[in-house]
């Protein structure tokens, strides 16, 4: 058990670093649904079922799908301009 | 292992500073900002876990096995919610920012400053 | 102030909290063994007391419930916010088609595509329900089963496309269903007030551990949430693809010249 | 009902209100939900106002769910979240319903075309910023913290222009920001305590003494409290988010978001970690000194700005600063006095940003140096102008003048400040104000340094319905003090310890050279101001320029850049962090 909690944790600081490293916002949306499906195993990992199924629905789908919006209309908006 | 939880948390809340600190793109600043949040979810429910304990849900075993602490869960579905909210704001102002100014580099946007 | 200048700021600023750190992470209970006198509490207490299996809802919606009704209201702060300032821009017709960037080639829509979105919708739909009724019992509960009703409306947009997805989506349904849950909300919470006793008692039958509609008013708050999460998320949904249709003349107001 | 029962009422009802509103916002009339919104605000100031006289015979108390200490079961359990109303918390929740009242009447049409969604907003807000007030629940304070966090964010970017999303955009980041410090400052005090309540962790932090985790868990609550109170070096967002949110959401964010984070501040210290020496020794020292340095700064950058009302946040933060140094004294008169400030500072502040409201309406401009003379036509509100601005730089009259004599009266350095920044606010103001409404020039002086933009705001209502709060929020300031202090001698003690005896009236300070002061002084730097012209000669220009330097300075640090702005946060944190680990 220790070992599964210690490779999610370690898991989660490098989905996490990815997120930062990604500098293109196209490229980190993928990095941000990413640690938020590894946050998610987190919580499972550490017995918060109820925790980790609101983090896979918000922060694995919602959130990302609402960055990939923001960056087609302003993709769109580039291009009318 | 009994701090490295804590320095996970620490890592996340560092990291995602340091992404807020030299971002150049408001859309990447805001995915920073989760991971910064993130530190927190990771520190709420290091502080609740319980060796050995199964999920404070006792509908598979019955009342009185041991179980982690409820009360961090529900503290940090909360917090998901809060996040989310102030990502959907955030997102939403960057939009609109970019339909006027044409630029989401926060170098160059500064509010009551018309003129760079 | 430069990127480089500012990185010089967060090096100093480590300099002094990486020590404070590592003495706050050493002066912690470690980790697996904590401080659990109120956790244990509500696990030792509420089983009994209020008939109900999933202690986080129990947390969530009755002993710790008023919190609950608050993060409701911050959600909905924000999806109003969010339609604010994005509806400011461009007015709720229904004429608009979806936008398109010029270098991407447009590719129809296969009846399998259709299909299989159709069918996922209705599933995913269900699964929401089912998750957010089944909240006092099991993992899960109003918020996440909102969640999940509401992202069943994208499959409906990725299968239909924007037009006929946009007019069966309507931004008062949506917003009724936001403020009428948090509404259901408020009165769970003031009605045992009026009867005399403290906000957000649960004055109502338990019912039988395990069973679907066990713990009183949990399950009113419980469905409450529900209504309200889908609805605003829904309605944040709505406004965010709302900024992906065709550019028209979207008038900008501007308080500045 | 009993005054127990009715004590969760001011936050239920405009949730309920704000729910109900959104549910029928497509079918409402604007103005009916503005009438609506209004008497919710009146109604729950009313109640407030009650609880606050009920809590003088002790404090009121509302369990939640009925979870009450005795219902664990356990001794040293608290399940439940508590609303606890002494009369400072009261008092505080009914001067912010006050306030919105007033604001929502100055704001009545203004936002005719946005489906009630304004009223929604406002509602939401008041109800995060009462809860705010009356929790006793550590997590609690969290939630309503947050909600008043997001319906602000969305109000400031309400009007859309380039400016308002900018300052938006800094105003959410740093604030997102200093909200996860709270969380994880929440995580650590439980983690070592093992509860939420107030009273409780009172309890076991006297009974562990001082402790890493604790001091903690205070450090991260404070950042994070700091920097929604605008403290140096927390406070660069907020310049930035008051100039552009529109003048009525400006008058509620100054008038008392900012500073019921200190009354927050307050509370939390009084009731919490009183026996924490470590945590008090910053208190007593490191908060003091930031609360001078905030006040000075906050001081000279509003005489260095032109914008009237980044001009006016920047008095906003030179206030708060004079309000963080009375909390720093924590005794029963230093609170009441700091309860006192903030009345006294709200009222006029939001008086002032109204009459900023109806120069940008009017006049369609908010810069003083392009407005020279063109507010004559609405002279009514210049002189509203100018008694808030001598109210504002010390005019020995009303509760502003008492609080601050009374914060004053603790030693020499601290009244050195204190009349410093008042006088430089007071300045900064009524130059402006003769500037704009009554024409008088004099050659820009410091204020070319500073940044501006045009601005202005919908004019489509009369003079005189957007005088009328204005002139009742004034008449309100201009009470005299002593009428109050009966009441403030009991909220001080109460705030330290709510189920204690009450105190004695709080002391009216004697007359002295400290009444005169300030006053004295503002007006030499408003004639400064006012008289100062063109340097011709090289001597002249030189001397100007090198008293430009560093106001040069400072504009450049105050960049509107939100990288900076986090910065200069950490840098904060890690001041508190390194004060305690010394």
């Amino acid at each position: 058990m220790s070992l599964l909690i210690a490779a999610a944790l370690c898991l989660v600081a490098v989905s996490g670093f990815l997120v930062v490293r990604s500098r293109d916002p196209n490229r980190q949306v993928f990095a941000l649904a990413a640690n938020g499906l590894v946050l998610s195993v987190l919580f499972f990992v550490l017995q918060a079922p109820d925790v980790g199924l609101s983090e896979l629905a918000v922060n694995t789908v919602l959130t990302p799908l609402m960055f990939l919006v923001t960056l087609a209309a302003a993709a769109m908006n580039e291009a009318r301009r | 292992m009994s701090v490295f939880p804590w320095l996970v948390a620490a890592w996340l809340l560092g990291i995602g500073l340091y992404g807020i600190i030299t971002s150049r793109h408001y859309v990447h600043l805001i995915g920073c900002l989760s991971v910064l949040q993130s530190g927190t979810y990771v520190l709420l429910l290091g502080i609740g876990y319980k060796w050995g304990a199964g999920p404070p849900i006792f509908y598979d075993h019955p009342a009185g096995t041991p179980a982690v602490d409820p009360i961090v869960q529900a503290l940090v579905l909360t917090d998901i919610v809060v996040g989310a909210a102030v990502t959907a704001l955030l997102l939403v102002i960057a939009l609109q920012v970019h339909k006027r100014r044409g630029s989401l580099d926060p170098q160059e946007l500064r509010p009551l400053r018309p003129d760079n | 102030m430069t990127v480089t200048w500012r990185l010089g700021l967060f090096a100093i600023s480590l300099a002094v909290l990486v020590p404070a750190l590592w003495h706050v992470a050493m002066a912690l209970p470690a980790f697996g063994a904590p401080t659990e006198m109120y956790g244990a509490a509500v696990n030792a207490i509420i089983p009994a007391a209020r008939h109900i299996t999933n202690m986080v809802a129990a947390v969530n919606f009755d002993v710790r419930g008023f919190d609950t009704l608050g993060e409701e209201c911050i959600l909905v702060a924000a999806v109003t916010g969010t339609c604010v300032l994005l509806r400011g821009a461009r007015g709720e017709d229904l004429t608009a088609e979806a936008g398109h960037l010029p270098d991407r080639p447009h590719v129809e829509r296969s009846d399998a595509v259709v299909l299989v979105c159709r069918i996922g919708a209705t599933v995913l739909l269900l699964f929401g329900v089912y998750m957010a009724l089944h909240g006092t019992a099991t993992p899960g509960g109003g918020f996440q089963g909102g969640v999940i009703a509401a992202s069943s409306l994208m499959l409906i947009y990725l299968g239909e496309g924007y037009s006929p997805w946009r007019h069966v989506m309507h931004s008062w349904f949506l917003g009724a269903l936001e403020g009428g849950g948090a509404f259901i909300f408020v009165a769970a919470a003031a009605i045992p007030l009026m009867l005399g006793y403290a906000v957000l008692q649960n004055i109502l039958p338990y019912g039988q551990p395990k069973d679907l509609f066990a713990g009183g008013l949990m399950v009113v708050a419980n469905f409450a949430v529900g209504l309200s999460v889908a609805g605003s998320f829904g309605q944040l949904m709505l406004e965010f693809m709302e900024e992906t249709r065709s550019p028209e003349d979207d008038p900008i107001p501007d308080e500045e010249d | 009902m009993s005054a127990s029962a009715l004590l969760p009422v001011p936050v239920l009802l405009p949730l309920g209100v704000a729910t109900f509103l959104l549910v029928f916002a497509h079918s409402l009339p604007s103005r009916l939900s503005t009438v609506v919104a209004i008497l919710t605000a009146t109604i729950g100031g009313l109640i407030c106002a009650f609880l606050a006289h009920a809590a003088l015979d002790g404090p009121v108390l509302h369990w939640f769910g009925g979870w009450t200490p005795a219902s664990s079961g356990r001794p040293g359990v608290v399940l439940g979240i508590s609303f606890l109303a002494d009369p400072a918390s009261a008092a505080v929740a009914a001067f912010a319903a006050l306030l919105f009242a007033a604001a929502l009447l100055f704001t009545w049409s203004y936002f005719d075309e946005a489906l009630s969604h304004f009223e929604i907003l406002m509602l939401l807000f008041l109800a995060g910023i009462t809860g705010f007030c009356l929790t006793h629940d550590l997590f609690n304070l969290f939630v309503w913290f947050e909600l008043m966090s997001v319906a602000a964010f969305s109000l400031t970017a309400y009007p859309l222009g380039k400016s308002s999303l900018e300052g938006a955009f800094n105003f959410t980041i740093t604030n997102a920001f200093g909200s996860y410090m709270m969380l994880a400052g929440v995580g650590l005090i439980y983690a070592r305590t093992g509860t939420l309540d107030f009273t409780q962790m009172g309890r076991v932090v006297a009974a562990a003494g001082s402790d890493p985790v604790l001091s903690g868990g205070f450090c991260l609550i404070a950042a994070a409290l700091l920097t929604k109170a605008a403290i140096v070096p927390f406070h660069m967002w907020l310049a930035d988010a008051h100039a552009v949110a529109p003048s009525p959401v400006s008058v509620i964010f100054s008038g008392i978001m900012v500073s019921v984070a200190l009354f927050a501040l307050a509370k939390l210290v009084a009731q919490v970690f009183i026996r924490d020496a470590e945590v008090m020794a910053l208190v007593r020292i490191l908060l003091l000194w930031l609360g001078a340095a905030t006040a000075l700064v906050g001081g000279a950058m509003a005489f260095a700005q032109r914008h009237l009302k980044r001009l006016l946040a920047f008095s906003t933060i030179a206030h708060l600063g004079i309000m963080l140094i009375g909390i720093a004294a924590v005794t029963p008169t230093g609170f009441g006095g700091f309860v006192l400030y903030l009345f006294g500072h709200g009222l006029i502040k939001a008086t002032l940003f109204m009459i900023a409201g109806i120069v940008l309406a009017v006049c369609a401009s908010g810069d003083e140096i392009g407005l020279y003379g063109k507010g004559r036509s609405i002279w009514p509100a210049g002189v509203v102008m100018a008694i808030a601005g001598l109210l504002l730089g010390g005019l020995p009259v009303g509760l502003l003048h008492n609080a601050t004599e009374s914060l004053a009266s603790r030693s020499p350095t601290t009244a050195v400040v204190i009349t410093l920044a008042t006088a430089l606010t007071g300045a900064a103001v009524l130059r402006a104000g003769a500037r704009i409404f009554f024409g008088c020039s004099g050659a820009p002086g410091v204020e070319i340094t500073a940044p501006t933009a045009r601005q202005h705001e919908k004019n489509n209502r009369g003079l005189a319905l957007m005088l009328t709060p204005c002139v009742a929020l004034l008449a309100v300031a201009v009470i005299p003090g002593w009428l109050v202090m009966p009441f403030l001698g009991t909220a001080g003690a109460r705030l330290i310890d709510p189920f204690g005896a009450g105190g004695p009236p709080m002391p009216m300070p004697p007359f002295s050279v400290v009444t005169f002061a300030p006053i004295a002084m503002t007006l030499v730097l408003v004639l400064f101001a006012l008289l100062r012209e063109r340097p011709t000669r090289p001597l002249a220009r030189k001397l100007f320029r090198l008293e430009l330097l560093p106001f040069r300075g400072m504009q450049f640090l105050h960049s509107g850049l939100v990288g900076d702005y986090v910065a200069w946060m950490l840098i904060g944190v890690a001041a508190l962090a390194g004060f305690l680990t010394r």
